[in-house]
């Protein structure tokens, strides 16, 4: 699975950091994130609720609300092309163009005064050639394509059930035939089993159109339905990264145990569940050494006071542990002490 | 719609009922002969008596309000006990005054306040922000009569643009009137315009349109601007009630001949028809305009539309 | 001081009422004017007619014809016999005329009448004058004044002015005959009235509104009122003095003083009527402006109810009355637009007099409350002030009283409608009033006859000698008797001391100066018909 | 075990309780303009307090002096002094106890009627709501002015009669707030749970509901104090006010208002501390808002 020709990437983050200055103090949402997406491959980037999932998602549309977020250092690749020094005009032809979103609530994501073919058809308007009719015509068109009759483009979002919202935004999302759809969380506020409708359209959406993806989401089981590579984030940071099967099968940072741990084993019900203690560190006031450090089984006093390093398991997995090093990372899953 | 307004329309009745005998209650309570009050200080008991029974002053409470009802809904306001005319007459009279300087006012308050609230909100927490609610909150704090005469004596007589008083001379009779209540009210407008645009600009849908790609602008005006207006929408409509009300002060200060400066004549004069008359009259442009903000919300918000069914 | 003036000029000539028409000073009396109209002179309304028309003159060679008039109140009612308001009485005088008319002297002058005769104490035969055309063109005869006087007396508002009319009969269609119920010596003075005002009989039998067209003799036709805001008026060509000058008279309402004094400065209005006291001497200092600020016969007190103690006792109430310094309220309250009132009635009538009236001295004020055998714990009271000026007056007497005798009296702010009804029935301890009244018997009558307890005597003053002088000066026709009569009774009424007299109110009016002919008698009228624009 | 864990969780809750009172008093410190307001309402409570004492009201207060009348401000009457010779600065500083306990006395009647009022309408809905909320109808058809007006003027104006008036006016919109509140926290997860341990009604609307309904509330309250010392103020400006002598800012701006051209200064007085206590008291409810509401920062 070695990687050595330039990888075709369609969006690349280096080094970024972004902190949120508000009258409460400083948070640090994304501290030095690297992430890579390959082109018409699906990254999946899994974290807990406030690990800065959301805030990625963001940065690639350079959407974080400012005030109060920050973008302070680091590089956002488009396509191999900056997007942190662009214009503002430059910057809203990509938005919906080169990358859409899908945003976690349905719910509130659509505006409620506006007919959903007329929000379709706003960015295929904005985007593409011809003009409000044509629009219109390819907003129903999308509509059709996520499964909603496009005699319906007409209503208003209060007249949609919850799924059939999201499929709205994921029509939506799609309108310009995007290179980067960023989907946070699109499934989280479903039901079960519209979660699995919607997942199974994306995918079908994905194929079509050779799309590449970020999958923001907590859910491993997503993580493993839809995704080829997985980035795991903790408090700002990718401490883990692989492919699927680096990071199912070849799992070595404490913080990813924990999260599969945390899944109900259904082969085995009488197996314990180990919930990972505690909760995400103050992102105003992260500890000084490995951000995971109070709350792993494994601590050491390194841990407290320096910050882990990244250390390689093969071309395509990483992880930033204290734990390991070149010559303990091969020896499998995590040393038990 | 239509069915919707009718029935609106309906349900205004009990309300007006329950308003014409709550105020008819209220001044029944008042000490004072209107009879006295009418012939002054130098009348004879012998006249005063005689104009009780002329206006059925000696009547119990119920009949006289039966009385009354019996008249109002055959649309007949009584008679002023002070002038002898109907009530009708004097209050259209004067509310083609009361309405103009409403509704003058109204469009200075707005024309001032969503700009004003708009650019705050999107310059929250910049010097232009903090000036303008700092403006906003000067309109809610100074009282309407006392700004209106800092307006006279600098406007009207060390500039001598506007004239002090009255409503004889046209647009420029209502210059300082319209500003004077406009200002009071443009600040509680701006102030909901400000806060409800935060609020809908932090909504995940403008996140949404964002991603879009839309240009900043049209953001605002086509879809921040659409929902930020439904919570504005209710304030102004309240504005212009409170207006109804506090055009009295404003009335009084400008000598504007408007139902509100009746109404203060009436009360001290215990000219309980003519007080009954304003206040009827008060309370339908009250409904009414109420009526209308929610048809207005109609238009802005099909999820409110959907229920005028 | 002004009424010795009066005295001395009390033979003062018919022929110099044109003169003082436009030289505005005060000469004349009643006692002249009458001798002269019972002779039945017909040179009185030539020679005011020829003033006229000169006034007339002056002001067409000066561009203005519109005269403002700004106002505080609107009158209620524009009909003569609906209303006994001030404000209403200012317009009527436009548009109507009496019979007879008050002068610049409170004299009593003929209006519509030509001459007339006194044959007995209780028969008037009035000779009506020919050619007096109503706004509607018809010609106003005997039938019209019949039905007019009639009219006022069963017309609640204003029959108080009708009971001295007695029986009215047409002789012929410019005579007309009334027989009194008695004799009335105020029946002249009754007839001055806007309640007697003369209005086309046809019309008031056909039920006219004379509240949308007022339609009477005056010199101004009503051409528009916008209720709440303003009334216009223009010239009646055939008004029967002649054309006034001016063409075009607004009244407009403005209820704030500062208003409108602003008004007046700014050029929007051309007389106030109301004028804000403390505006007074900025306005006085203003070269555009005129002021005018004379006394007036509104008689200003505090009022007391003589029924409850303490105020049964009469040393009590000199002893409040000499402890009050009245020339401070007139300085506070009224900015010095006033003199100080010490006699029970207003002095400004004949006969009237100031002895044996309480004023002020605080060592007497001591001396009367010594002897009044009272304790000043058990003498508070409650003041009530119906309006801001009697408020400030209730101020210094709460802080004389105080000072000077060591009672405490709280005041109570009321509205004028509940203030009316609690002094009426007798339910309250003091307040500030006052009474204005063109003639001392209606003065008096309504003050201090016991008839009028629970109406306008609300000192519930109940004094059979008093009645009785009251009664004697109604009976009484001859002016020198009648006089007499009245020194009698104030002396009488000076030492009973029913009340706390605190002030003349001044008449104040502020014009543009530009305005020719302006004048106001002690009573508040006005001749519009004689005012002009001149240079 | 279970104990053990049950008694954290007590523990964590109360904590919690006390954490968000400290949090909402933490965010509202952070808002300057919210601290500004607190700090001058504060100052203004405390001279509302301390006036009455300092100053004699027979001899500083109403007492009237015809040697000093109109005089401009002077080092010995800062704020001048009115028709009547007495101290501005005094009469001004002694107002505020006037006002501010009129308006605080009227807001605390106001509040408590609608409080019981909206929280039964809110919490009982159906018949109770309906009869309840179209009595409130009736009395929100009129503008709250002229239905003031109209109390006072049948009344008296005393001050007894100024705060029924203002308080009938102000309470329908209590008890509407308080109805909202009411409604949104009724089918709430933990009234449904305090409904099922079977716990009454008024426990619930007493313990559960109006503490969970405070924030709208508090900010309205504050709010109202404001808006019944402008319309007290109002009321006195058409003469149905404060009786006097007794010093009221609307009564003294009423009074001086005859004055404003050559004696200005008698007017910008108390016409200051109007705006300055509306201000202050605005300032605060806004700062209140945002500090119960977090979204909005």
């Amino acid at each position: 699975m070695s990687e050595n020709a330039k990888k075709d990437l369609t969006a690349e983050i280096k080094d970024l950091v972004v902190e949120f200055r508000t009258d409460y103090g400083v948070v640090q949402a994304l501290n030095g994130l690297e992430l890579e997406i390959e082109r018409g491959k699906t990254l999946g980037l899994v974290g807990e609720t406030g690990a800065g999932k959301t805030t990625t998602g963001l940065s690639l549309l350079r959407l974080i609300p400012n005030p109060p977020g920050v973008i302070v250092s680091g590089s956002i690749k488009l396509d191999g092309k900056d997007i942190l020094s662009m214009g503002d005009k430059e910057m809203q032809a990509i938005r919906g163009k080169t990358v859409a979103m899908i945003f976690q609530d349905p719910m509130t994501s659509l505006d409620p005064v506006m007919t959903v073919e007329q929000q379709i058809a706003e960015v295929i308007k904005l985007h593409e050639e011809g003009g409000q009719a044509e629009a219109l015509k390819r907003a129903r068109e999308m509509l059709e394509l996520v499964g909603i009759p496009g005699s319906r483009g007409g209503e208003y979002p209060h007249q949609f059930s919850g799924g059939m919202k999201q499929r709205v935004v994921i029509a939506m999302a799609l309108a310009c035939n995007p290179e980067l759809l960023i989907a946070d969380e699109p499934t989280t506020a479903l039901d079960v089993t519209i979660q699995a409708q919607v997942l199974e359209m994306m995918k079908g959406l994905r194929e079509k159109y050779n799309t590449s993806m970020l999958m923001i989401t907590h859910d491993l089981g997503i993580v493993a339905e839809i995704c080829d590579k997985v980035s795991v984030i903790y408090a700002g940071r990718v401490i883990e990264h692989g492919t699927l099967e680096d990071i199912f099968k070849n799992t070595r940072h404490p913080y990813t145990e924990g999260l599969f741990n945390s899944l109900p084993n259904l082969e085995d019900r009488q197996a314990e569940l180990k919930p990972i203690k505690g909760l995400m560190p103050d992102p105003s006031n992260l500890p000084k050494g490995c951000a995971f450090c109070p709350r792993c089984d494994y601590a050491m006093d390194i841990c407290k006071t320096e910050k882990p390093g990244r250390t390689y398991r093969s071309d395509t997995h990483y992880v930033e542990c204290h734990l390991y090093n070149k010559d303990n990372i091969q020896e499998g899953k995590v040393k038990s002490r | 719609m239509i069915k919707f307004i009718i029935k609106r329309l309906v349900a205004l009745i009990p309300v007006l009922l329950g308003v014409t005998l709550l105020v008819f209650f209220i001044l029944d309570l008042a000490p004072g002969d209107p009879a006295k009050t009418i012939l002054g200080e130098q009348a004879r008991p012998e006249d005063i008596a005689a104009l009780r029974e002329e206006m059925g002053l000696n009547d119990p409470f119920i009949v006289r309000y039966g009385r009354y009802m019996f008249d109002l809904v055959q649309g007949d306001l009584g008679t002023s006990y002070k002038t002898r005319d109907p009530v009708g007459e004097e209050v259209w009279a004067r509310l083609p005054n009361t309405i103009t300087l409403a509704l003058t006012s109204t469009v200075v308050a707005i024309l001032l306040a969503l700009p004003l609230g708009i650019i705050a909100a999107i310059k929250q927490n910049t010097l232009f922000d903090g000036v303008s609610m700092f403006i906003s909150l000067l309109g809610i704090s100074m009282p309407v009569f006392w700004m209106g005469l800092l307006l006279i004596l600098f406007f009207s007589v060390k500039l001598g643009w506007f004239p002090v008083a009255g409503a004889d001379q046209g647009i420029k009779s209502l210059v300082l009137p319209s500003v004077a209540l406009g200002f009071m009210h443009m600040a509680a407008i701006a102030r909901t315009t400000r806060s409800s645009m935060l609020e809908t600009i932090r909504q995940d849908y403008i996140r949404t349109v964002r991603a879009k790609g839309l240009p900043e602008h049209e953001i605002i005006t086509d879809h921040a601007l659409r929902n930020a207006l439904i919570p504005t929408t209710t304030v102004i409509g309240l504005q212009i009630g409170q207006m109804l009300g506090g055009s009295v002060l404003t009335e009084s200060v400008f000598a504007w001949p408007g139902i509100g400066r009746y109404m203060i004549q009436s009360i001290q004069g215990r000219d309980i028809p003519s007080v009954m008359g304003c206040i009827i009259i008060f309370a339908i442009g009250f409904a009414l305009i109420n009526l209308l903000v929610d048809l207005i919300y109609g238009f802005i918000d099909p999820r409110i539309k959907a229920q005028y069914k | 001081m002004r009424k010795r003036t009066l005295r001395v000029f009390a033979t003062a000539m018919v022929l110099s009422l044109a003169a003082s028409l436009f030289t505005g000073c005060s000469s004349g009396n009643k006692q002249g004017s009458s001798d002269t109209t019972q002779g039945g002179a017909d040179t009185t309304q030539a020679a005011g007619g020829s003033g006229d028309a000169s006034g007339s003159g002056a002001a067409s060679s000066s561009g203005k014809d519109t005269l403002i008039i700004v106002t505080a109140n609107e009158t209620p009612s524009v009909t003569t016999n609906l209303h006994n308001a001030v404000a209403g009485d200012y317009l009527n005088r436009m548009t109507h005329n009496c019979l007879f008319y008050m002068d610049e002297n409170m004299a009593v002058q003929p209006d519509l009448v030509e001459s007339y005769e006194n044959p007995s104490d209780t028969e008037w035969v009035f000779k009506l004058k020919q050619g007096v055309k109503f706004h509607n063109g018809e010609e106003m005869k005997a039938a019209d004044v019949k039905a007019s006087l009639e009219l006022c007396k069963v017309s609640p508002d204003v029959s108080l002015y009708g009971t001295s009319t007695g029986t009215i009969e047409v002789v012929d269609d410019y005579t007309v005959k009334i027989t009194t119920d008695g004799p009335q010596s105020g029946l002249l003075i009754d007839l001055c009235h806007h309640g007697n005002a003369i209005l086309p009989a046809a019309l008031i039998e056909s039920g006219h509104d004379f509240n949308k067209e007022p339609i009477g003799t005056g010199p101004y036709k009503l051409t528009a009122w916008n209720k709440g805001e303003s009334l216009e008026f223009e010239a009646f060509a055939d008004y029967f003095k002649g054309e006034p000058p001016i063409k075009k008279v607004i009244w407009k309402v403005i209820p704030e003083g500062s208003s409108r004094t602003m008004a007046l400065e700014a050029g929007e209005a051309d007389l106030i009527v109301e004028v804000e006291n403390n505006d007074l001497s900025r306005l006085a200092d203003n070269s555009k402006v005129a002021v005018f600020n004379e006394g007036s016969t509104s008689h200003n007190f505090m009022m007391i109810n003589n029924e409850k103690a303490p105020f049964d006792n009469v040393n009590f109430r000199r002893a409040i009355d000499a402890a009050i310094d009245k020339n401070a309220i007139i300085q506070v309250a009224l900015n010095g637009a006033g003199t100080v009132a010490d006699s029970m009635v207003p002095d400004c009538f004949p006969g009237t007099t100031n002895e044996g009236a309480p004023t002020y001295d605080v060592e007497k004020a001591k001396a009367y409350f010594a002897e009044s055998g009272l304790n000043a714990a058990d003498c508070g009271f409650a003041l009530i002030c119906s309006d801001d000026t009697k408020l400030r007056v209730g101020q210094v007497i709460q802080s004389c009283l105080k000072e000077n005798l060591g009672i405490d009296i709280t005041l109570e702010s009321m509205d004028l409608a509940t203030y009316l009804d609690v002094t009426a029935t007798g339910d309250y301890d003091a307040a500030i009033g006052g009474y204005t009244s063109n003639s001392l018997l209606a003065y008096a009558q309504g003050v201090y006859h016991s008839d009028s307890i629970n109406a306008s005597n609300k000192t519930r003053t109940n004094e059979p000698e008093i009645d009785a002088l009251i009664e004697k000066i109604q009976a009484t026709v001859d002016q020198a008797e009648n006089e007499k009569i009245v020194t009698e009774f104030n002396l009488a009424i000076n030492e009973l001391c029913p009340q706390v007299p605190l002030y003349m109110r001044n008449n104040v009016r502020a014009y543009d100066s530009g305005l020719a002919g302006f004048n106001l008698n002690a009573g508040g009228n006005t001749y519009y018909d004689w005012m002009s624009w001149g240079n | 075990m279970n104990s053990v864990s049950a008694v954290k969780e007590n523990e964590q809750i109360s904590v919690k309780k006390k954490s968000q009172f400290v949090d909402v008093w933490k965010r509202l410190c952070r808002n300057k303009t919210a601290v500004l307001g607190l700090v001058i309402v504060s100052l203004l409570v405390l001279i509302g307090i301390l006036s009455p004492i300092i100053f004699d009201y027979e001899t500083q207060v109403i007492k009237t002096d015809y040697s000093s009348t109109l005089q401009p401000p002077s080092a010995e009457h800062p704020f001048g002094t009115d028709e009547l010779g007495r101290d501005i600065l005094i009469r001004t500083l002694y107002a505020t106890s006037t006002s501010l306990s009129i308006g605080i006395v009227t807001v605390i009647v106001a509040l408590a009627v609608g409080l019981v009022l909206g929280s039964a309408a809110g919490y009982f809905g159906g018949k109770v709501d309906m009869i309840i909320m179209r009595i409130m109808d009736i009395f929100l058809a009129i503008p709250g002015t002229l239905l003031a007006i109209c109390i006072v003027a049948s009344l008296g104006n005393s001050i007894m009669n100024l705060i029924i008036a203002q308080a009938v006016s102000a309470t329908p919109k209590f008890a509407r707030v308080v109805r909202g509140a009411v409604m949104t926290v009724r089918d709430s997860e933990y009234v449904e749970a305090a409904r099922a341990i079977g716990a009454k009604d008024t426990t619930i609307i007493f313990h559960d509901v109006l503490p969970n309904s405070l924030a709208p509330i508090i900010v309205q309250t504050t709010l109202e104090v404001a808006s019944v010392i402008l319309s007290i103020a109002g009321l006195s400006f058409i003469g149905l006010g404060i009786p006097a002598p007794r010093p009221e800012w609307g009564a003294m701006l009423s009074g001086s208002r005859s004055y404003i051209r050559d004696y200005s200064y008698m007017c910008m007085f108390p016409g200051l501390a109007i705006m300055i206590t509306i201000l202050s008291l605005n300032l605060l409810g806004d700062g209140l808002r945002d500090a119960l509401d977090p979204r909005l920062r």
